[in-house]
């Protein structure tokens, strides 16, 4: 089962906003499956797709994350009844913004994934990781990142209370 | 000391051989601008080097050169939570020497303003992240032939060709040819590795001259020497002035942001997970949060005593605390403002009042 | 500063396998506020949690982080061996590391590294979980149960004996559901009727029991402990309460239509109660067939009515109930007969496709069209067989009526066929196929019962006992797969395959049985949408926990039971209907029910009214309230939260621009505190 | 034109019906107007209105500026038809009571794009490209209107005309975030784009908020993208398009191209327009099940 894990020279690093419902639950039925999938993601556990505020995927790539998932149930079967609809709204006018920007909207995955779907969850894993590494780091972010990284001096250690 | 004349059209030699001695050289530069109506000419002071494009001598730049003294945002220190410690990384110190090209007059008064808050002399504490920047500084300045509609340096006791702070001082004369005056050691620095360049000692009249002749110039009210009384009266502290004229006031920073005196500052830590700066940036007495007490009072909770706040700030306290006006006349504040709010209506109205009440 | 543990389980070797815990646990003591970290074999053990709540004691902490399986385990485990250690439950969070990391990751530098970053981004945001008390409220105390099956029927019972009072609304005229349609039941052949109607009767005498027969659930608002249900009771176009079941109504009408009971293989009156035995006795009109709707003509039945309860005007009937808890019990229908080769000719249910509305699936031919004669599935055959059928308990084939004297029983007609039916087994066929045989051989001593089958699956009690019997008394079992039926005379040609001798085999048999496959109900899935439960992809509904809470739908206070949920026989269904009226009795037994704090709050100094947190919340749980002065005027509107119907979705805070209502358990700070740690080390 | 709106403003002045009449009067400079509140009836004289009047004055009714709103029972306003689209979008949000307001329309001719820009008339070369387009030229919803109003059909979609959208949706992912990085380079967060918006009506602003901040406060490129994503995102199915951010800024950032951009997007995908009606629900607060969903996997 194992698809062994190959070091490439750039390994991205993603950014997941889920919905404990269906995606989180798929994620673990994953989990119990003993599938195997990209470890790059690291998930953030969300009452719902609607809860998911596009501060959260600007804050994401703010912080060097070279890709951001976001999922949810699918149409009809959010737990709150409406909830994921909102959010694919938000979310089609926030891609179109990010691309307005100037960040590639590759770098931005929408999908939704039941809590039965493990398999569809560890392809659009699997699949979105490539896709980011192929795209490469997030120049445009990475050199955002540290605004002030050149006016440092070496650190002298010293302890505080 | 010396005086000279310097061809106009050598003002890009005089970028490449300050560039050869080591200077960083600062000089207004106009900004790339979209098509279509809706963009306007803005020019600031970038670094430029040998080849690039400048436009020294071309109007007042939108902003001044306050960023290169006071950056619109910089570090404190960087601070990162290991366990029970936490270690903290200065930030340097050692600033690149630098020469900044075609500061007008008003720009460069503006200087001793930001010197009096930032340094010792006054405050008593020394703001090394300024002072230390300052001393690797050196200003070349440029008199304003053209002042626009908005300028009124004259009012505030400066004029167009006005060399306070200066370290050499350029002249635009009629014939094309500039005046040059050299000011300080560091302005004889420059010369010296400009030397090839200047010849004879310049004109002097012609300089004179042009000097009055940009005065002229200038349409805003000249005298303000009624202010200051007029405002150390407390009682028109509530003067119905301040509402009428300042009621339209919006509370964006753009008059502050854009003032080259204008120094006040805010400090928060930009954390992220165990590590993070501690940032110092601009901040506006305009905002309405500027005042806000953690208790929810706000002491100045209405536009127009942000407004006021800051006219008694140019015009009075910094009179009360360090002899000299807070304002050098740019008008960046009147051209920047959305919906022209209008310092110079404040001082006429002022003065109109002084004079009422004196009779 | 935070005082923080950090609890790093190994899960025997399920986690450490893959993950280095004593590594993780080492460097989540070099985070910031981490002032305990323990790795531990099994922290869900007794005596892991009892080191747990000791650090809580001995270091005080403020916070804890448990590094292993998925929260949806054991988050509320250690919430509450927390409480009892004198920690809000709520300032324990769970860094899943096993289900999202050591099971799914085989290499232990990432695995460890994956850990790592895990537990930091839940250190992180514990340091901002606010300790939270849970809300008390009242709730009523009254169950309905959806579906008057056998499984309606035991919980109904069950609730009604422990003092609960149930309401069970059934959308046939009677309860009784599919068992009610059986002849004998398997293993044991007791005759399905002679169990299930006594039980029918029980319910009608229940003093706690309302039936709604021929009513079906519109709508259901509202949450655990608090369901508003909006019940259509259809017109029966009988006044009920008058009704004494003479029967003269049905005896008198001129009019017959096809039985659905029967499977459509005899006629029923157009006024009639579905089978003798029915609960409750009351006929209804079936106003699609009946000529007095249709064209104004008869009437017979208002004229000979004694008590005169037929009532022609008779409207349906709305009616809104609330309930503190729902047991769904909807039962399953037979596949149709997916093969053309056996002469089936209509879809399954489960490939039509979603978007068609419940009346567009209804309109779908079923299994009784377009096939040949005498071939029949499992429950037509029962109705054949049972004494009250149509036949009176002889088998007799349904188009002359002669008796079969060669019939031959396919298995898995649509079971674990992904291709042209579903993937499962439907694990009740090889019993009742077998029952079939023998109740063919005892009817007709000298027939001869022939089956095909693929495997025999009898794991259960007394079952493969049964199955062997079934051999003993003649039936001839065929391991192969038939590849055709075709008419020939008034005989079917069965051509099939006997895999074990590995020849063909051509049977002519008077009579085929297709033992078809279970599936859930056709408006399964808008029913479920109705409730806001979840289900599979087939349409049965969804169990919160596969092993630990099967009786638990995904919402709470919504409970299963039966075949709804999955294929099942009759005691496996019982014994579920009962597991799911203890559930219920389980949450009554509280005097006020307890509701997470994991709710929406406003900061009421900075809300600017635009109501778009009114508009979007999907439980109409926030309301617009005044903010008076110390004179009482009305300075400003803001809006409020009720923390009872707040279901904690958290839509609100999202489309609040000034984030001043935010998600308690979620807030942004939360949330950002999580992002901020991400640091994604892949090694 | 004006005349008659003095007129009408004086008589309701007098009349006490209006507490104040905002409108426009001359700037300090000749190139210039400027907001002004007529309180006292003989204040209408004062009153211009032509190519300079850029400023989007339902700023001043928006809830946040509560002085000088403060204590006005009815407020008079002057309207450009951008303007009362704000109105009407306010209103929508619950920020103002539509009775609350008096408008005065007119025609409009379109405005100069920057007073910069004036050189004593209105022309191809200097007039905001948000008037190229403009349905609203007839106001949509006013008080009083000198003369007869003609009936406009105000059905079509809402056109992007700045040419600069163009250029910049040509450019490739990597250019068009390098033109804004060297953009917001100039960016000192003065938040005129902020103060001048009708719409800004928080009376905390997120980048305000510290717990957490969102948006880095300081005003380095990561916190300038952060800031203006933001904006834009908030203002999403919002903004109507008076383009005052664009003007408003002193260093020449054209932060209305995000909301234009947006207004097409939200036009293409909801079919709606924001700030023509006061009952229809902007597009982020409501849903249909059958939404496109192309860019969902």
């Amino acid at each position: 089962m194992s698809k062994g894990i190959i070091r490439h020279d750039f390994e991205p690093k993603i950014m997941g906003f889920v919905c404990k419902w269906c995606t989180y639950s798929g994620a673990d039925l994953a989990g119990t499956s003993r599938m195997d999938y990209s470890p790059h993601v690291r998930m953030v556990r969300l009452p719902c797709s609607g809860r998911i505020d596009p501060q959260f995927v600007i804050k994401a790539f703010e912080q060097g994350a070279d890709g951001v998932i976001i999922s949810g149930c699918h149409p009809g079967d959010c737990h709150y009844n409406e909830g994921n609809y909102y959010a694919r709204r938000r979310n089609l006018a926030f891609r179109n913004l990010m691309e307005f920007n100037g960040i590639d909207t590759k770098r931005l995955e929408f999908s939704w994934i039941s809590a039965a779907e493990a398999i569809k969850f560890t392809q659009i894993i699997d699949k979105f990781t490539n896709q980011v590494r192929e795209l490469g780091p997030n120049e445009g972010y990475r050199v955002l990142l540290d605004p002030y990284a050149s006016r440092l001096v070496k650190s002298s250690e010293e302890s505080a209370a | 000391m010396r005086t000279a004349t310097l061809q106009k059209s050598d003002l890009d030699r005089v970028i490449d051989l300050l560039s050869q001695a080591d200077y960083r050289v600062i000089a207004p530069q106009n900004q790339p601008r979209l098509e279509g109506p809706d963009s306007i000419d803005v020019a600031t002071f970038q670094e430029v080097q040998p080849g690039d494009s400048h436009n020294i001598g071309e109007g007042l730049s939108t902003t001044g050169i306050k960023p290169f003294l006071f950056p619109k945002d910089e570090p404190l220190f960087a601070y990162e939570n290991r366990g029970k410690k936490v270690v903290l990384t200065e930030v340097s110190l050692d600033f690149p020497k630098t020469v900044i090209l075609g500061v007008r007059p008003c720009d460069v008064a503006s200087v001793s303003s930001l010197d009096a808050v930032f340094s010792d002399k006054n405050a008593g504490f020394n703001d090394e992240l300024f002072t230390k920047r300052l001393e690797k500084t050196t200003f070349v300045s440029y008199s304003c032939t053209e002042p626009d509609v908005s300028c009124f340096c004259t009012s505030v006791g400066l004029a167009p060709d006005s060399d306070k702070g200066s370290d050499l001082h350029m002249t635009e004369l009629p014939d094309g040819t500039l005046h040059v005056e050299v000011k300080t050691e560091a302005g004889e620095k420059i010369a010296a590795v400009i030397d090839s360049l200047l010849s004879g000692e310049g004109d002097a009249v012609a300089r004179q001259q042009a000097g009055v002749v940009a005065a002229e110039k200038i349409t805003r009210l000249r005298d303000s020497a009624s202010l200051l009384p007029w405002l150390q009266d407390l009682n028109n502290f509530g003067d119905e002035m301040w509402q009428r004229l300042g009621e339209k006031c919006l509370g964006c920073g753009a008059c502050t942001f854009e003032c080259p005196t204008c120094h006040c500052f805010d400090i928060v830590d930009e954390n992220s997970g165990n590590k993070g700066y501690r940032v110092k940036f601009w901040d506006s007495c305009q905002f309405d949060h500027f005042t806000l007490h953690a208790s929810g009072h706000n002491t100045r909770n209405s536009q127009f005593e942000r407004y006021r706040n800051r006219f008694n700030c140019k015009f009075k306290i910094y009179e009360d605390v360090f002899g000299e006006k807070g304002c050098v006349g740019c008008g960046r504040c009147i051209r920047g403002c959305p919906v022209n709010l209008d310092i110079t209506e404040y001082m006429a109205e002022v003065a109109q009042k002084a004079t009422t009440s004196a009779s | 500063m935070a005082k923080i543990g950090v609890f790093v389980c190994q899960c025997g070797n399920n986690i450490s396998r893959t993950v280095d815990t004593a590594d993780v646990a080492k460097d989540a003591s070099e985070q910031s506020g981490v002032v305990f970290v323990e790795d531990y074999k099994f922290m869900c053990s007794a005596p892991g949690q009892e080191a747990f709540k000791k650090a809580i004691r001995d270091h005080d902490l403020d916070g804890c982080i448990v590094s292993a399986c998925s929260p949806k385990m054991h988050e509320a485990t250690f919430r509450n061996a927390a409480e009892a250690a004198g920690l809000n439950p709520f300032k324990v969070e769970i860094a899943n590391i096993r289900e999202q990391c050591s099971w799914v990751h085989n290499d232990k530098e990432i695995g460890t590294a994956k850990s790592k970053d895990l537990t930091h981004m839940m250190i992180q945001r514990v340091k901002y979980n606010r300790p939270l008390e849970r809300y008390r409220m009242s709730m009523t105390k009254r169950a309905l149960i959806l579906g008057g099956g056998i499984a309606g029927i035991q919980a109904a019972l069950d609730l009604a004996n422990a003092g609960t009072p149930v309401t069970i609304v059934e959308k046939e005229p009677s309860l009784g559901g599919n068992m009610a349609r059986l002849s004998e039941t398997f293993p044991t052949l007791d005759c399905s009727q002679c169990i299930l109607t006594p039980k029918m009767v029980e319910v009608q005498n229940h003093p706690l029991i309302t039936i709604r027969a021929f009513a079906e659930l519109e709508k259901l608002d509202g949450y655990i402990g608090n369901f508003k249900a909006t019940i259509r009771q259809k017109a029966k176009s009988v006044i009920d309460k008058d009704c004494t079941g003479c029967g003269d109504c049905w005896e008198k009408c001129p009019f017959t239509v096809e039985s659905e009971f029967d499977m459509n293989l005899i006629k029923r009156k157009v006024i009639y109660i579905p089978f003798p035995q029915a609960v409750p006795t009351v006929p209804v009109i079936d106003r699609a067939n009946c000529p007095k709707f249709i064209k104004d003509k008869c009437g017979i039945c208002a004229d000979v009515c004694g008590p005169d309860c037929i009532d022609f005007t008779q409207e349906d009937e709305i009616l809104e109930e609330e309930f503190g808890a729902v047991i769904v019990a909807t039962g399953f229908e037979l596949m149709p007969n997916v093969y053309k080769e056996y002469g089936g000719s209509s879809m399954p249910q489960h490939l039509i496709p979603k978007k068609m509305n419940k009346k567009q699936r209804a309109a779908q031919p079923r299994s009784t069209s377009g096939r040949l004669p005498d071939v029949i599935n499992g429950l037509e055959f029962e109705r054949l067989a049972s004494a009250s059928g149509p036949t009176g308990g002889e088998i007799r084939r349904p188009s002359d009526g002669k008796k079969p004297k060669t019939v031959v029983f396919i298995a898995c007609v649509g079971s674990r066929d992904a291709n042209k039916g579903v993937e499962y087994c439907s694990k009740i066929c090889c019993m009742y196929t077998a029952k079939h045989t023998m109740l063919y051989n005892h009817s007709v001593h000298d027939g001869k019962a022939y089956v095909f089958y693929m495997d025999i699956r009898a794991g259960g009690k007394g079952y493969e006992e049964f199955i062997n019997r079934a051999q003993d008394e003649g039936a001839e079992y065929i391991r192969g797969r038939v590849s055709a039926l075709r008419k020939k005379g008034d005989k079917i040609l069965v051509k099939g395959a006997d895999t074990l001798q590995g020849c063909a085999v051509d049977i002519e048999a008077d009579m085929v049985v297709l033992a078809t496959a279970m599936v859930p109900q056709a408006d399964a899935i808008d029913f479920a949408k109705t409730l806001g439960i979840s289900y599979d992809k087939h349409g049965f509904y969804s169990e919160q926990h596969p092993k630990l809470m099967p009786v638990d739908s995904s919402t709470g206070g919504i409970y299963l039971a039966g075949a709804c949920q999955g294929v099942k026989d009759v005691p496996e269904t019982v014994a579920q209907a009962s597991a799911a009226a203890s559930k219920v009795m389980q949450l009554f037994s509280k005097e006020e029910l307890m509701r997470e704090p994991e709710v929406a709050i406003v900061d009421k100094d900075h809300c600017m009214n635009c109501w778009d947190c009114v508009t979007v919340c999907p439980y109409l749980a926030i309301s617009p309230e005044e903010v008076k002065d110390r004179d009482g005027n009305v300075v400003k509107m803001v809006a409020n939260v009720n923390p009872g119907l707040c279901q904690g979705c958290g839509l609100c805070n999202t489309v609040c621009r000034s984030k001043s209502i935010e998600l308690q358990g979620y807030t942004d700070q939360q949330v950002y505190a999580q992002i901020t740690a991400f640091e994604g080390a892949f090694v | 034109m004006i005349e008659q709106i003095r007129e009408k403003a004086r008589e309701l002045l007098e009349s006490g019906e209006l507490d104040v009449v905002i409108g426009y009067a001359e700037g300090s400079d000749p190139s210039r107007t400027t907001p002004i509140f007529c309180r006292k009836p003989e204040d209408t004289d004062k009153l211009v209105l032509d190519g300079r009047c850029v400023n989007t004055l339902p700023a001043y009714l928006n809830k946040r500026h509560e002085y000088p709103k403060k204590g006005w029972k009815k407020t008079g306003i002057i309207g450009k038809g951008c303007d009362i689209r704000a109105i009407t979008q306010l209103v929508a949000e619950n920020q103002l009571k539509r009775d609350e307001v008096y408008i005065f329309g007119a025609e409009c001719e379109g405005v100069v794009a920057h007073p910069e820009k004036w050189d004593g008339s209105l022309h191809e070369g200097n007039c905001a490209s948000k008037c190229s387009s403009c349905d609203v030229k007839i106001p949509l919803d006013t008080d009083f209107y000198p003369g007869e109003k003609p009936e406009v059909d105000r059905s079509g979609p809402y056109l992007v005309t700045a040419p600069a959208l163009a250029t910049l949706v040509k450019m490739d992912d990597e250019d068009r975030f390098a033109f804004w990085r060297d953009d917001f380079d100039r960016c000192f967060k003065c938040y005129a784009c902020r103060e001048v918006c009708p719409h800004c009506s928080c009376n905390i602003c997120i980048t305000d908020r510290t717990m957490p901040s969102w948006v880095d406060q300081a005003a380095h490129t990561k916190g300038v993208f952060g800031w203006h994503l933001t904006r834009a995102m908030h203002l999403v199915g919002r903004c109507t398009g008076c383009g005052e951010c664009t003007r408003a800024c002193p260093v020449n950032i054209q932060v209305d191209l995000f909301n234009q951009k947006m207004k097409e997007v939200i036009q293409e995908s909801f079919d709606y327009k924001s700030g023509y009606s006061m009952e229809v629900k902007p597009p982020l607060i409501t849903y249909n099940t059958d939404d496109t969903e192309n860019y969902i996997r």
